[in-house]
This record gives structure tokens, C-alpha cells and sequence, in this order.
């Protein structure tokens, strides 16, 4: 009886490892798909802090050919 | 024999315990997974919307572009 | 004797094995959970800052859809 109870936990003890192994594999596949992830993260506050200074030339510009542009229609009113 | 029985036991009740552990952290592994999942999908479309934004800002910054030569 | 004395303590290196395992991969997991988190708020902000940014270009479209009709 306990060379049954014996083998069985081999068997328990041999599929504990081999999960454990599985499990292992991915966490490190996790902990890669983390750097990733990380990688796209600083790429979009690269993108967003270009479009944002795009946005605000823009802004800039704009506004400084509508303040010519009301100039000129009042001296055209005169 | 007495002690070997004790020794078999003490096997069980730790190979049950580590048995118990191991579902957990399958559980907890599962769960980030899937979390790392949906972020995966929300840098997707972060990425997405930025291609919108800018495809929209092009058109304003052709526009402006002109404008000077215009007065 | 001798050669189960020398099962019985390999036996209980396994198990001592594993259960370091376990902890190990529970720790790497906390790991994982914790730079998710910080992710996900990172993620948040992106998406709040995005917003700003798309909701000042909308006056600036619209002015400039005027714009030809001023001129």
C-alpha cells in the first residue's frame, strides 16, 4: 500500500514540476510582452508630445493671421 | 515501517499544499494575462486615435501654410 | 537502508524544490501584477491627455472652415 501511495506521489510530484515549469515560461513570456508594452508607451508620449507641439504652432499661427486678417478688414472699412 | 508511513504522509500533506498554491498561481497568471491583454487592445487604439489626430492636423497645417502668401 | 536514506532525501530536495519554486513564481508574479498597475495609470493619462489635445484642434478646424469665405 505504500509503494502505491508512493508511486502516486511521483506521479503528483513529476506533474507539480512540469507545471511549474509551464507556469514559469509564462511569466517570463509576461514579463516580455511587459517590455513591450513599456517600448509603445514611451513611443506615444514621443508622438503625443510632437503632436501636441504641432498642434500649438498651429494655434500660434492661427492666431496671429487672424489678428492681421481683422486688421486689415477695418482698414478696409476706413 | 512507522516511519516511513509518517514520511509518506508528510509527503501527501505538503504535495497537497503545493498542489493548492500552484492553482493559485495559475489563477493569478491567468488573470494577468488577461489584463495584459486588454492593455495590449488599448495601446492599439491609442495608437490608432494618434494616426486620427494627426491625419487631421495635416489638413490645418497645409492650410496655414498658405496663409501667409495669401495677405 | 543507506540507498532509501538517499531516495527519501532526494525525494524531500523535490519538494523542498518545488516549494521555493513556488514562492519564486509567486514573487515574479506580485512583480508582473505591481508594473501592470503602474501601466494601466500611465495608460489612463495617455488617454486623458488625448483627449485634451483632440478637443483643442476642434476650434482650430472650425475657424479655419471660415477661413475661405473671409477671404
Amino acid at each position: 500500500e505504500l509503494k502505491t501511495r508512493l508511486s502516486c506521489q511521483e506521479n503528483e510530484t513529476a506533474n507539480q514540476v512540469a507545471y511549474l515549469a509551464m507556469l514559469e515560461k509564462e511569466i517570463c513570456d509576461l514579463k516580455q510582452r511587459h517590455i513591450n508594452t513599456t517600448a509603445k508607451v514611451m513611443e506615444h508620449r514621443r508622438k503625443f508630445s510632437e503632436l501636441s507641439h504641432r498642434i500649438l504652432r498651429i494655434i500660434v499661427k492661427q492666431e496671429s493671421t487672424r489678428k492681421v486678417g481683422l486688421a486689415l478688414t477695418i482698414d478696409e472699412e476706413t | 515501517f512507522t516511519n516511513q508511513a509518517t514520511q509518506v504522509n508528510a509527503w501527501d500533506s505538503i504535495l497537497l499544499k503545493n498542489g493548492e498554491k500552484i492553482v493559485e498561481l495559475n489563477k493569478a497568471v491567468e488573470k494577468v494575462k488577461t489584463d495584459q491583454s486588454a492593455m495590449e487592445k488599448e495601446l492599439e487604439f491609442i495608437a490608432a486615435q494618434h494616426t486620427e489626430l494627426e491625419e487631421s492636423i495635416i489638413p490645418l497645417e497645409q492650410e496655414l501654410s498658405k496663409m501667409p502668401q495669401q495677405i
